[in-house]
């Protein structure tokens, strides 16, 4: 990295007072004493948790807000301790991240790559945020994590399950929990096998920007791969409301299957036009006409209410796995809040714990040490059972849920349950996958 | 052949939203000559009238089912709305599974209201500023309202499934001659035509055969020389204002059944609907109507696979397209007249 | 041959015979008024002069060259001011500023591209402008927002900026409509002396037959779109073919 | 001073002055107090204000005196973002070439949707360049993905070509190898203040790109553009072709906003495809009408308000609040911080949109009326800015 050295250090600096331990803000120069970006000096550590608060994802930026909240009053020792409990790491000791009290500072993205850099930029800026986390889409935790490299902090993504986050667009100072759309791909094709049978044609519906074409292209090729024909792929608008022009020509096409490549608002609304039109009442080819929507969340099934019943569906994680991680916090987060977390809050929840061990582990906030202490790693009790930090890419490695729409739920926070847990070896792919090639982690930046 | 006959009912359905929303806008153009940013968030609050209502009668009380298990671990409470209780199980579970249509009544005086509000106590003030402040402040005000409805309703969609008998969908193919299952459309669509058409029957029926709307159309006309005949305009215009209020606000209710609402639905219509006002020519109320059903059908079509394989994303661009073709051809729309908000 | 010449000149709208074979020859230097009732033609009229209309046919010739086909602004530029009605002018501007765009219309032509020139140092432009201002005793206003201006000085700034053009043919719509007695008396005072200060043509169309004898040189009637009679304001006046056309009783007595 | 009046030399000196003390003026608070959530002094907004200044004052140009309300100007912000980036991808970091090119195809692309967009005025002609910029928006986050990189937006990779990259040579941004992100940091007692090499080069451009729009204002061209907006009848029918004027302010403003686009990229080599968005069209509609449109200070004042309330106040959670009101009693403290979470944190919008209206209501001139009335409630006559003296200076 080039190290700036624009000038001499103005005359009025006053050594006494930078030497006096503040917690400020020592930004990408050469000319502080710091050894990296926005080194904690005094008896407080901030973290910067960038999540949607405004725009259609806003509910699940405030379910991730609330997952950080939680996470920081457990690494500071207040509330039970959560998933640090249940942690295979014993590491954290409920003081802080190396004894230093965790503050945090919230931004929002407003799903917008723009937005989410500059309000990420303020937090490693102004406030002296050594790792920024949170997101809620692919174009955001792309963009922040180019710019958390450049900067020299570390990146933990949020929600975000675009194949080229850990793969075309990888970067050395950035780490994903969340799992992608290969992953996603992978679980489904053999449940999909076994529910619908080998002999199967798909029609595709896929948003039309970088995270729905991956996810489209993970999905064809697995179910290609197990006999199913795709029988067409229609890109639709991000911006589209009203899918019926979409929908309507499904049913003469010959497919038997619909995937939905959409997330939020998109899916939503996409599967309510589904049903609405009575896909699936129909019958063809002799068999039961089928909707396939590869990237559930709680959110969406909420918001898509009754049509979200018998639709299969891959999520990375859910609040009703039996595991102990899973029981220890969505114990201490339903008495906080009152209703179970999301699979988003879980992600973040994790990610933070994740970066606040790493750093007790490699005894220094650097965010190489840091990268070093995670990449590799092999942990457990966080609720997914045990899961590999994969060195090459950063990607987590882990077992992979299907989820099916219920029939009958008893209450609103079980609109979906549990198919099948598909183990993590099914889901592991080479980091030279063609869908995930190209990208580089560049060495790692500690910024100062 | 059949792809095109779905294509012409999908146009006309999107049409009927679109034509309503312009419709109440182009209503208050042409009587007030004020550019309401806001209406998109008129249409937004009809669609919440109707989640309002199907929560309202789900409002339950909760009784405790130790047989089984809440999220975390305690006995679940099982939830039984009022009306259940109060109107027997029966009429209680109709007034659930109705209240969409229902909000059509609940809505009426609510929108009319805030229509009245918004007119007397913002509107009002603007009607000699500038076109870019009327803009500035309606828009100020339509992120208000969504921003209030967020806070309130969450920024999740919320479904307001349509009533169980209207759900499903109907096989036009087997009436026009098809095979089977080749056309088909959902009832809550056709019911959404339909009433569409009903609403926009309604408003002409109104403006073209009463004394009041008779007063409003010459309004629109030369607002000054009614105003010379000592006629109130203003009160009058008021009520226009109340009745496209309504007019969007019946919209959005019936809209909800489609698509879960949403609280920056109304923006997404938005910019959409100020196209379709402009393509039928400010202030032309037949004009709005045509250019809404006109892009409508276009935008279905440019959805159509042998057209976007011809031309990769027309299907996003199409509107928009289609808005400048006409713009250019025709430079008041399709039916504008001339010299209106032209300076 | 005049400095406009129009000859047989044909407008339609729809089934309405705007304009039929009108014939008008306009002598330089002189003052020409251009008479009728309303519906005559008189605006149609106009609004072909200026390019505002297109003929469906016949000729319109400035000065021996077409003005057919042209637009507005060219053939403003070509040396034809109008006055209009209601004066237009730039409301939101100052009277000086007014008066400074008439003068940069005259000096550099319909466009020319002075992005970061200096006002400061348009020496000739301000002097002219003041100049103009003076002549039309507006100087103490020129400060002033002009839309804030009487109906009066805001005609007399009309005329002084269409002037500052030093067009050949000045064009005047109804140029007194709606004043008073005494502004109608001091504007033909300001056109007489205008005609007497300067080389130039003027055409009026006018209403008020008071300001029309007490201006014009030579008078033509329109009606019903074309032209009845074309002569001096003494024949018009006793003009029988007139008189049923047009003046009526009442006009002429007053 | 350089061709300007008095009065018009001394807004120059005093945003000048602004711009060059920023970095000071903004850190007002000790970095360790509470108090310095609410400082602005980093080098990214401070960047932000100048670039979104540069942006609205080309705005104003067309808007504020033509009259003609665009709808889509965005869409030059991210066409000159777009070819900034490509540029470092294609010959290296150096900012240069980046800002020029921005500026080209910035002003190429308002030339074409200008002339067809011009040929309608009023709402025709807001709704024709709102339909250009929204089919750039939406064709760059779709199909035009090779050029743009879609959702995640343009950005430079190490397999780029960089033509004109040497071994060793730098690798962010540069002006002929001074780094844009360097900076230097001063502490003087318990404040302590960032000097951005960017920001400077930002600052400079927008001093530039003010002093241009005074001269442009005061020339005898802004008096034609003036007149425009005035009464276009008058106009043709004084020999003046409104069209040619009305293409080169559109023309003119696409440039100023090609340069924010440009150096948006420079300080951030990321360029995303919803810098074109039709919000983003309407925010700077927004900046220069709450500024003030039509005066020449206004946009700026504008612009820098709203990014700073943007940051300011959608960083604010209620943690944070609770801190600052811990010294109410809880009774009390429990519904303030109700009240006040709905316009901060994920409500900041409310707060935005509740702003607009009063500014609009209460001052229809925009902050630069809000600032001449404390002076005139101050008994000093407004010799401020007024919309519209253009008279040479005698």
């Amino acid at each position: 990295m080039t190290k700036t050295t624009l000038s001499r250090r103005g005359v009025l600096k006053s050594g006494a007072v930078a030497g006096a331990g503040l917690a400020l803000p020592t930004i990408f120069t050469a000319s502080s004493a710091a050894a990296f970006t926005n080194e904690p000096t005094g008896g407080t550590v901030t973290l910067g948790f960038n999540v949607p608060q405004s725009g259609p994802y806003a509910d699940e930026g405030a379910d991730e807000l609330r997952a950080f909240e939680l996470a920081v009053e457990h690494l500071n020792g207040e509330g039970g301790g959560g998933m640090m409990n249940t942690f295979s790491s014993k590491a954290l000791k409920g003081n802080g991240i190396m004894g230093k009290k965790v503050q945090y500072v919230t931004g929002d993205t407003q799903t917008k790559s723009d937005a989410a850099r500059a309000s990420a930029k303020s937090m490693i800026e102004k406030d002296g945020a050594i790792m920024i986390s949170g997101g809620s889409s692919s174009g955001v935790a792309v963009a922040v994590q180019g710019l958390c490299q450049e900067a020299g902090v570390i990146f933990m993504a949020g929600l975000t399950h675009s194949n080229d986050t850990t793969g075309k667009d990888k970067k050395a100072n950035g780490f994903r929990h969340f799992f992608n759309a290969y992953m996603s791909a992978a679980a489904l094709a053999p449940v999909l096998e076994k529910l619908y049978g080998t002999d199967r044609q798909a029609y595709h519906l896929t948003a039309d920007y970088t995270w729905g074409w991956t996810q489209q292209e993970s999905i064809q090729a697995a179910t290609e791969a197990m006999g199913w024909k795709t029988v067409n792929n229609v890109l639709t608008p991000l911006a589209q409301t009203d899918f019926s022009s979409y929908i309507a020509p499904v049913i003469n096409s010959g497919a038997d299957v619909l995937v939905l490549n959409h997330y939020g608002g998109n899916m939503v609304n996409s599967l309510t036009n589904a049903v609405q039109f009575g896909l699936r009442e129909k019958q063809v080819n002799g068999k039961n006409f089928e909707i396939v929507v590869p990237l559930y969340s709680e959110l969406m099934a909420k918001g898509a209410g009754q049509n979200i019943k018998g639709i299969v569906g891959s999520q990375n994680w859910d609040w009703k796995l039996e595991d102990d991680g899973t029981k220890a916090f969505v114990k201490a987060f339903g008495e906080k809040y009152g209703f179970p977390p999301s699979q988003a809050a879980q992600t973040c929840y994790a990610q933070t714990l994740l970066y606040a061990d790493a750093v007790e582990r490699a005894g220094s906030f650097n965010p190489c040490a840091v990268g070093e202490a995670l990449a590799g790693y092999e942990f457990d009790g966080l609720g997914n059972g045990p899961t590999l930090y994969r060195a090459d890419d950063h990607q987590c490695f882990k077992d992979v849920l299907v989820v099916r729409g219920a029939e009958n739920p008893q209450d609103e926070f079980h609109l979906v349950e549990i198919v099948e847990v598909t183990p993590v070896e099914q889901v592991t792919y080479d980091p030279e996958h063609p869908m995930f090639a190209g990208g580089n982690l560049g060495e790692c930046n500690p910024g100062a | 052949m059949d792809a095109i006959i779905l294509q012409i009912l999908n146009g006309l359905d999107k049409g009927s939203a679109y034509a309503l929303i312009a419709l109440g806008l182009t209503l208050i153009f042409g009587t007030l000559g004020v550019v309401n940013f806001a209406h998109g968030a008129l249409f937004m609050i009809g669609a919440f009238c109707a989640v309002t209502l199907s929560k309202l009668f789900n409002l339950s009380f909760e009784t405790l089912d130790p047989t089984k298990k809440d999220f975390l671990g305690n006995p679940l409470k099982v939830k039984t709305p009022y009306v259940q209780e109060w109107f027997g199980p029966d009429v209680g579970a109709w007034l659930i599974d109705w209240s969409v249509p229902l909000a059509i009544l609940f809505s009426i005086p609510i929108m009319v209201a805030i229509g009245f509000v918004m007119e007397r106590g913002l509107i009002k003030h603007f009607y000699k500023r500038p076109h870019a402040d009327q803009i500035l402040v309606t828009f100020g005000l339509a992120i208000v309202l969504q921003e209030i409805i967020k806070s309130n309703f969450g920024a999740n969609p919320v479904p307001t499934p349509a009533p169980e008998v209207f759900r499903g969908s109907f096989d036009f193919g087997v009436l026009l001659g098809f095979d089977p299952n080749v056309i088909i459309y959902p009832y809550w669509r056709m019911v959404y035509f339909a009433f569409a058409a009903v609403i926009i029957g309604g408003v002409f029926a109104f403006l073209q055969f009463t004394t009041f709307g008779m007063v409003v159309r010459a309004g629109m006309a030369d607002r000054a020389t009614v105003g010379l005949l000592g006629i109130n305009i203003d009160k009058r215009f008021t009520i226009m204002f109340g009745l496209a209020a309504a007019v969007a606000g019946l919209a959005g209710v019936m809209y909800a059944p489609i698509n879960s609402p949403n609280y920056h639905m109304g923006m997404d219509f938005l910019v959409l609907s100020f196209v379709v006002v402009v393509v039928g020519g400010m202030g032309s109320l037949p004009g709005a109507v045509a250019a809404g059903f006109l892009l409508g059908i276009l935008e279905s079509f440019a959805s159509m696979n042998e057209v976007k394989s011809v031309i990769p994303g027309i299907d996003q661009i199409i509107i928009y397209l289609v808005a400048i073709v006409i713009l250019l051809a025709r430079p008041r729309g399709l039916m504008g007249r001339k010299g209106v908000m032209e300076d | 041959m005049g400095i406009l010449e129009v000859k047989n000149v044909n407008k339609r709208f729809g089934g309405l015979k705007a304009l039929s074979e009108v014939n008008l020859s306009i002598a330089e230097n002189s003052v020409h008024a251009i008479i009728g009732p309303n519906g005559a033609g008189k605006s149609t009229l106009l609004n072909v002069l200026v390019g505002k209309l297109i003929p469906d046919t016949g000729s319109v010739l400035f000065d021996g060259q077409s003005v057919l086909g042209r637009t507005p602004y060219e053939i403003n530029q070509m040396g034809i001011s109008r006055v209009f009605q209601t004066p237009e002018i730039f409301g939101d501007l100052s009277v000086m500023e007014n008066m400074m765009i008439a003068c940069f219309a005259k000096r550099d032509g319909a466009f020319t591209m002075q992005a970061i020139g200096s006002m400061m140092k348009e020496r000739d432009i301000v002097e002219k402008a003041e100049q103009m201002l003076d002549s039309m005793n507006l100087a103490d206003k020129r400060g002033m927002h002009s839309a804030s201006m009487s109906r009066g000085d805001k005609r007399r700034l009309e005329i002084a900026m269409c002037l500052a053009q030093e067009p050949r043919l000045l064009l005047l719509d109804e140029p007194t409509a709606g004043m008073a007695r005494a502004d109608t008396n001091n504007t033909i005072d300001l056109l007489k002396k205008i005609k007497q200060d300067r080389d130039i043509t003027i055409a009026i169309i006018e209403h008020d037959m008071h300001v029309v004898f007490s201006l014009a040189e030579r008078i033509t009637v329109l009606a019903q779109g074309t032209p009845l009679v074309e002569d001096t304001p003494e024949n018009i006046k006793g003009h029988p073919k007139v008189r049923e056309a047009y003046l009526g009783e009442t006009q002429v007595a007053a | 001073m350089l061709g300007l009046n008095r009065k018009d030399t001394a807004i120059l000196l005093v945003v000048a002055a602004l711009a060059i003390f920023a970095p000071i003026i903004l850190n007002l608070f000790p970095a360790r107090s509470e108090l310095a959530f609410f400082n602005a002094g980093y080098p990214d907004l401070m960047q932000r204000f100048v670039i979104f200044g540069i942006f609205a004052i080309g705005f104003n140009i067309l808007f504020g005196l033509t009259g003609y309300l665009s709808f889509g100007h965005a869409a030059f912000l991210g066409v000159g973002s777009y070819a900034a980036v490509w540029m470092f991808k294609l010959l290296n970091y150096n900012v240069v070439p980046a800002i020029l090119l921005s500026i080209v195809v910035a002003g190429l692309f308002s030339v074409v949707i200008g002339w067809i967009s011009l040929r309608r005025s009023g709402i025709y002609f807001s709704i024709l360049t709102l339909a250009f910029a929204e089919m750039s928006y939406r064709l760059a986050y779709s199909v035009l993905t090779p050029l743009t990189n879609g959702e995640t937006g343009l950005q430079v990779y190490t397999d780029d070509p960089q033509v004109l990259m040497q071994a060793g040579g730098h690798i962010v941004p540069h002006l002929f190898g001074l780094e844009m992100r360097a900076r230097e940091v001063i502490d003087v007692g318990p404040w302590q203040f960032v000097f951005p090499v960017g920001y400077y080069l930002c600052a400079i451009l927008m001093l530039v790109s003010f002093y241009i729009s005074i001269r442009i204002f005061r020339s005898p061209f802004g008096l034609m553009l003036r007149a425009i907006k005035s009464n276009q009848t008058r106009m043709t029918y004084t020999g003046l072709n409104p069209k040619p004027y009305t293409l080169a302010a559109f023309v003119i403003s696409g440039m100023y906003a090609g340069l924010a686009g440009g150096l948006l990229a420079s300080m951030d080599p990321l360029a995303g495809a919803e810098r074109m968005q039709w919000t983003a069209s309407g925010e700077v509609v927004i900046m220069t009408i709450l500024g003030g449109a039509g005066t020449l200070i206004g946009p700026i004042l504008g612009a820098g308000t709203i990014k700073y309330l943007e940051n300011v106040f959608s960083k604010m959670n209620e943690g944070l609040l609770h801190k600052w009101f811990a010294f109410l009693p809880d009774w009390v403290e429990s519904p303030v911080i109700w009240v006040v979470s709905k316009f901060t944190g994920e409500g900041w919008h409310l707060m935005l949109g509740g702003l607009f209206m009063l500014v609009i209501i209460a001052l229809p001139g925009g902050l630069v009326e809000g600032g001449q009335r404390i002076m005139r409630l101050f008994g000093r006559k407004p010799k401020a800015e007024t919309r519209t003296s253009t008279e040479p200076a005698e």
